[in-house]
């Protein structure tokens, strides 16, 4: 077992069992944290994928970012409520029946496939590529990204505002 | 181009739908200036088809008036629209039923100006419907006719009370059979499946003539694959049937005309199920030759139904509007067997019968809708007596009930003996007796109806105490009907002259006239 | 090491967030779900970016982490606005959509 | 010298003019006397078009004067054509008619005094219609056009009958003897519309020449002349189709002289007299004709002896009066037919007249509540005893000369059945007519008010009817008729002396009360209490009007309003309730949404397996 295949079974144990944490825990305070858990696992993946830009972007924006406004809102909400908020689940066997029939569909599907063995080598420098192609091929997605973004800018503040 | 240059079928066409964006723009709560504009419009478009009809130069016959402008030249659509002598006819008689028909609804107090616009809007499309010659024009025409019948009744209407009873009684409760939203729902539903029928019909000879136009005119000149003619005839018949009441598919018709307001009963079952029948007779006949002949045994078949099976519905009715909508269903089979029996006397009394019907029911409407907006019932059998207190009244209603079973110089035997010689000398001569006896089971609810209501003693005291009888404007429009009734009775001629030179190049076409 | 590994991986992570987005009930559990699944979504793009050797995953990828950061926002704003209007935040209570 | 076809059109446009005016100008209607004015001013007019039209006619030149206009157009000449055909038959009609017309018009005058003005302005405007209309029949040079006023006059008479339209029984009349009258005009128009088809022509002068010229194709013409027939069944109120004029007599008594007694009744003898040539192309419908007619002169007869109302009794004797004259027609003696069509519409109106003076003496219509009335009013008794004669068929009444004449020629036409029937029918009718007789003016019992003679101004047209009934017999009996000639020389005896034992035993029976009614009516119970009960023929019209049309018309609208119609709101309520159960998947719930998604999902990715 090569260094990277440890690492990867490493990482994926820890990242598979943050997330069960995440939809299970009864706590939401705690799943939030173990959500935090799993997107850094996931950025270590990145890593060992060779995408650094990428697992930098995960960690400051969604481990940085997301996070932060979760537990922002859950702090709001818990101290508009005045009481814990506690997380319970609901219809698990039918949850966990569909999502089981999902998870093997997609392993069978997955299993079917003829998949590359070997990664091919590295490129020269993926960030760049990215800053490239960002700004050739999918210049207009970019665009209309912002404009998401401004959108969705104004969606929070209109949905979040005071009522006067 | 028109007459002397003047486009006049353009002018009658739109002289309504003028008076509609007038009235939309300028007469806000000015109950009396809508009702004025519309009495000018409908009267200038009366007026100019009284003019046309004079104007028609028999000896040319064919399409007259002409007027032809390119709308959309790459799918061969175009603004092209003339007048034949069964043109003329169902052009004056629409001229007539909506110009009386703003005058029997003077009274209609809200929203009077939307009313008055939606209803002359919808005449634009009936007289533009009748001038066409562009399928695709015709078919705009069409829709805009037959669509904003929803509002008008929806909104304008009047409800009646079913009893929910027998087998698909709660079918009945829970669709709410009676109220005009039902009515306005099933009318517009009915006539949008028959029109889905024609749209399709007039793609399918659009493609088969080679998809270059529209045109009427050239659609006449090609000759269709008689696979094509065969089914399509069949689409026209099945989508212009609906709106012509052909059984089964008629039950919109009493249900809508009973809980539609005054002006548009007359106008919807005065002319609009005109437009059904025209449809068949312009578009099916007059384009698919072999798929008329496919077809005939039974469409005749079929309105032999409609002329009794109708006839026994109005006898078994009670709500006087019922009577009244299911005696168009009757009339309305005199129409299409005299179309069937492809014959000239036949084809010449179907249209006839168009026009006689048209105006009888719209005279039969109109009075109904003066009897309930003065006694405020409908319901036969609680009425009687009301000839003393409405002498008026009483007299036109029997003038037209008189046409209605085809009394002698009215407009009514004209055409229903017309079409009985045409129905003996078709191929299926029995047609002639259902036809026949349906004069008589008219004659049985006609007067019926007349001796319950106007007949028999006066109510001295109760509801129907001391009603009034028809007054003012509402006269215009019962002596202009009774009027154009004696008088095409007395004067047949009139209408034949030009309907036959329109009857008789189609039944070459058919070759059904030497 | 092939790429199927990468995508069971992300499959199974995918399902998990979907199992949680299915029997959450609370809305802000719901929205963690989501990001699961996202994030799953994340890890098929890289992975398969990588062993396609075409930068276009990780572009996407990009904008997915972007998206996702901007619908947090608005989601955890319209629950907090739920939250003011409805006094519940409970997934099963928020029902106007019934038929 | 004006032509025949002026005059022919004067006297039918005269009084279409009047009735034109009356229906347009309202305040002239509604001024009632005025009105009546008018329309007697106009029909005289006619009378007097048609008098010298008469006189003339012959010297006009060829016996038949025709006038056509193009009535419905059609390629290659008209399908139908309006005008006027005079011949000898229309003349002598023509006068008839404009003359009762004329009469009765004036006639009413004085007895619908009471009537309130605009009441009084209809009546003549219905009037002055009918006159125009039944001239319009009688001068109609074709089927078509004899339709068309067959129905207006038709329609006079529903109109007429009806003028008391507050009065139920009336308005249930009227509407019956259109109802009736119409199924008769079915097959009139059914014959119509096949002869056409048969022959291209509806002309009377066309189609008799193609009879004269043996081109009228003979096939199915029986049951078009049949067809043809059962029109004048309707309108000339023959069995089975009589039931409607006994109820008729609901209307005001000059609208039954002159409608249900003397004119229109008769337009079915007028019209099998007008198209006999076509009606001897088909002798077995001639035969069918002569027996009807019997059959109903002596049915109405015994249907006669048993009413009460004076009205009604006329009425019987107006049914048999026309059997007799449709007997003439089916024996082929077409001239005694058309003769006593003459001699009756006179001395029926007479009678009319003569009943409705007493009735408006009166005020009722009940025999058994008169009396003794001979004293009150001479005058009137008078008339009406000549009217009655006549009818009986008494020497040197015009009623003998015409029966007579109609006893001949069925007998000459080898009816043997029939002649007997008709022979029965003149000793009940002389018995039926002197028991109202007796009863009304000589036997006790008392009237209630004072009864006394009509004014002049319905008394005039009394007097001269009585005169021309009385005349023209005298006429007859000085000159000779041509009519009575050619009958074995039995029959003039047989059928006075038939006539005289009727009235000795209405004499007996009513005067004297020699003979017990009571008791006449126990021994033949069965046959009174059938004649009561009419035959129950009008139970049986009333069972079809119920029990088929109504029944069928209820079914009908069941099937409409249940089944058809309600198979379309069963498919509309199946898509609400489908809509409504559908609804309901929509939870609500963002997460039960989502197991939508997943399913999608699953159905996605296993359908690629296959692909």
């Amino acid at each position: 077992m090569s260094l990277e295949a440890a690492a990867f079974w490493g990482l994926a144990l820890v990242l598979l069992a943050s997330g069960l944490a995440v939809v299970l825990s009864k706590n939401l305070f705690h799943s939030v944290l173990y959500l935090a858990l799993a997107l850094v696992a996931t950025a270590g993946l990145f890593l060992l994928l060779q995408a650094e830009f990428l697992a930098a972007v995960q960690i400051l924006l969604y481990a940085g970012g997301v996070i932060t406004i979760v537990v922002f809102a859950i702090v709001v909400t818990e101290r508009l409520v005045g009481e814990r908020l506690v997380q319970t689940n609901r219809g698990i066997v039918n949850g966990g029946l569909v999502s089981l029939a999902v998870l093997i569909a997609i392993i069978i599907f997955v299993t079917r496939a003829t998949l590359p063995q070997t990664p091919p080598p590295p490129p020269a420098d993926l960030t760049q590529a990215i800053g490239r192609d960002l700004l050739t091929r999918f210049v207009l997605p970019f665009e209309l990204l912002a404009v998401l973004f401004l959108a969705a800018l104004l969606g929070a503040l209109f949905f979040a505002r005071k009522e006067e | 181009m028109g007459l002397n240059g003047v486009p006049i079928l353009t002018l009658i066409t739109w002289a309504p739908f003028a008076g509609a964006v007038l009235i939309m723009f300028t007469a806000r709560h000015h109950p009396l200036a809508v009702r004025l504009i519309a009495a000018v419009a409908t009267g200038i478009s009366l007026l100019l088809s009284v003019v046309v009809y004079v104007a028609y130069d028999a000896d040319a016959a064919g399409f007259q008036f002409y007027e032809k402008v390119a709308l959309v030249p790459l799918l061969g659509i175009s603004y092209e629209i003339g007048a034949d002598g069964i043109s003329l006819v169902l052009v004056l008689l629409t001229a007539i039923i909506i110009f009386s028909g703003v005058f029997a609804s003077w009274t209609v107090a809200t929203r009077s100006q939307e009313f008055y616009a939606l209803l002359l809007t919808l005449v634009t499309g009936v007289f533009g419907v009748f001038v066409s010659l562009d399928l695709f024009l015709f078919f705009l025409f069409y829709e805009l006719a037959v669509l904003p019948m929803y509002l008008l009744i929806g909104i304008w209407g009047t409800s009646a009370q079913i009893r929910p009873r027998g087998i698909f009684g709660w079918a009945i409760r829970e669709t709410g059979v009676g109220s005009k939203e039902y009515a306005a729902m099933k009318l517009t539903l009915y006539l949008l499946l028959g029109s889905a029928f024609i749209l399709v019909g007039i793609l399918a000879l659009y493609m088969a003539a080679g998809g270059s136009s529209f045109s009427f005119l050239e659609m006449e000149g090609a000759a269709f694959d008689p696979v094509v003619q065969r089914w399509v005839f069949l689409l026209f018949y099945g989508g212009f049937g609906v709106l012509a009441g052909i059984w089964p598919l008629h039950t919109w018709s009493p249900d809508g005309h009973s809980s539609a307001p005054t002006a548009v009963s007359m106008l919807h079952a005065g002319v609009l199920m005109k437009l059904g029948a025209y449809g068949i007779v312009r578009l099916g006949m007059g384009l698919l030759p072999e798929g008329t002949h496919d077809w005939v045994a039974l469409i005749g078949t079929i309105a032999t139904i409609n002329i009794i099976y109708g006839a026994l519905s109005a006898m078994a009715q009670t709500d006087l509007k019922y009577v009244i909508a299911y005696s168009s269903v009757s009339h309305m089979g005199i129409v299409l067997l005299g179309a069937a029996t492809l014959t000239e006397a036949g084809l010449n009394g179907s249209v006839f019968q168009m026009f006689a019907h048209g105006i009888m029911t719209g005279l039969f409407f109109a009075l109904v809708g003066l009897v309930y907006e003065k006694a405020h019932s409908r319901e036969i059998f609680r009425m009687g007596g009301f000839g003393r207190m409405m002498p008026g009244i009483a007299t036109a209603f029997t003038v037209g009930g008189l046409s209605s079973l085809g009394l002698p110089a009215t407009a009514g035997f004209v055409a229903e003996f017309l079409t009985f010689l045409g129905a003996w000398r078709s191929t299926h001569s029995w047609w002639l007796f259902p036809a026949v006896a349906g004069t008589f089971l008219t004659a049985v609810y006609v007067l019926r109806v007349v001796k319950q209501i106007f007949w028999g003693p006066a109510p001295l005291h109760g509801e129907f105490h001391d009603l009034p009888d028809a007054k003012g404007p509402e006269w215009v429009a019962l002596v202009l009907l009774m009027f154009v009734i004696v008088l095409f009775g007395m004067v047949p001629g009139l209408a034949i002259g030009p309907i036959d030179t329109a009857t008789l190049p189609l039944l070459t076409r058919l070759g059904a006239w030497p | 090491m092939g790429l199927q590994p990468y995508l069971i991986l992300a499959a199974v992570l995918f399902c998990i967030g979907l199992f949680g987005v299915l029997t959450r009930r609370n809305a802000i559990g719901i929205l963690l779900g989501i990001e699961l699944m996202l994030n799953a979504v994340n890890v098929n793009l890289v992975a398969i970016a990588r062993y396609a050797a075409d930068p276009a995953g990780l572009v996407f990828t990009l904008f997915t982490i972007s998206i996702t950061v901007a619908e947090v926002a608005v989601g955890l704003a319209i629950v907090i606005l739920i939250f003011r209007v409805r006094r519940t935040v409970e997934a099963d209570h928020l029902n106007l959509l019934k038929g | 010298m004006i032509d025949a076809g002026t005059l022919a059109l004067a006297a039918l446009g005269l009084p279409f003019g009047a009735f034109v005016l009356l229906a347009v100008v309202a305040p002239l209607r509604r001024a009632g006397r005025a009105a009546g004015a008018l329309s007697v001013a106009a029909v005289g007019g006619s009378l007097l078009a048609a008098l010298i039209l008469w006189r003339t006619f012959p010297e006009a030149g060829a016996d038949t004067v025709e006038l056509a206009w193009s009535w419905l157009p059609a390629e290659g000449g008209a399908l139908a054509t309006v005008g006027v055909l005079v011949d000898s038959v229309a003349a002598v009609m023509l006068v008839l008619v404009a003359l009762v017309s004329f009469l009765v018009q004036l006639y009413s005058l004085g007895y619908l005094e009471d009537e309130t003005a605009p009441a009084l302005g209809r009546y003549f405007a219905y009037h002055s219609l009918f006159a125009f209309s039944m001239i319009g029949l009688v001068l109609a040079s074709n089927f078509l056009q004899m339709f068309i006023f067959w129905e207006l006059v038709g329609l006079c008479s529903y109109l007429l009958i009806g003028f008391w339209y507050a009065k139920p029984e009336a308005a249930r009349a009227a509407v019956k003897a259109f109802w009736v009258t119409k199924a008769g005009d079915l097959g009139f128009i059914l014959g119509i519309v096949l002869l056409w088809a048969q022959a291209g022509t509806f002309g009377f002068s066309e189609l008799f020449k193609m009879a004269d010229d043996k081109t009228l194709p003979l096939g199915g013409l029986s049951l078009i002349m049949f067809l043809i027939y059962l029109g004048a069944v309707g309108k000339s109120a023959q069995f089975p189709l009589h039931v409607w004029l006994p109820d008729a007599m609901e209307g005001p008594t000059p609208v039954s002289a002159l409608i249900h007694a003397a004119t229109m009744v008769a337009a079915g003898v007028y019209l099998v007299t007008r198209a006999y040539p076509l009606f001897l192309q088909t002798p077995d419908v001639l035969v069918l004709i002569g027996w009807v007619g019997a059959f109903s002169a002596l049915l109405a007869a015994t249907l006669g002896l048993v009413q009460a109302d004076i009205k009604r009794v006329l009425a019987y004797s107006t049914v048999s009066q026309l059997g007799y004259m449709m007997a003439a027609l089916g024996a082929g003696a077409v001239g005694a037919g058309f003769f006593h069509l003459l001699t009756h519409g006179l001395f029926k109106a007479l009678l009319f007249l003569g009943a409705g003076a007493v009735i408006h003496a009166v005020g009722t219509n009940d025999i058994w509540k008169m009396g003794r009335l001979f004293g009150a009013m001479p005058q009137t008794g008078i008339v009406f005893l000549v009217g009655t004669l006549a009818l009986a068929g008494i020497w040197p009444f015009a009623g003998f000369f015409s029966k007579d004449a109609i006893l001949a020629g069925v007998w000459e036409g080898g009816l043997t059945v029939p002649f007997l029937m008709l022979a029965l029918t003149v000793f009940l009718t002389a018995f039926y007519m002197f028991r109202v007789v007796f009863v009304v003016f000589f036997a006790t019992g008392h009237a209630e008010g004072h009864p006394h003679d009509p004014p002049l101004v319905m008394g005039g047209p009394l007097w001269t009817l009585a005169g021309l009934t009385a005349g023209v017999g005298i006429l007859f009996a000085v000159g000779g008729g041509g009519e009575e000639a050619h009958g074995p020389s039995w029959i003039s005896p047989l059928s006075l002396g038939l006539a005289l034992a009727g009235i000795a035993f209405a004499w007996l029976t009513y005067q004297r009360r020699a003979v017990s009614a009571e008791m006449l009516a126990r021994r033949v119970r069965p046959l009174y209490v059938a004649a009561l009960r009419k035959f129950w023929l009008d139970d049986l019209y009333g069972g079809i009007y119920r029990g088929v049309i109504l029944g069928l018309s209820w079914v009908v609208g069941w099937v409409d309003r249940y089944l058809v119609d309600g198979l379309v709101n069963l498919a509309s309520a199946w898509t609400m309730r489908g809509g409504d159960r559908l609804r309901r998947i929509q939870t609500g719930r963002a997460q039960d949404y989502l197991y939508g998604v997943a399913f999608g999902l699953l159905l996605v990715i296993v359908w690629s397996y296959w692909h």
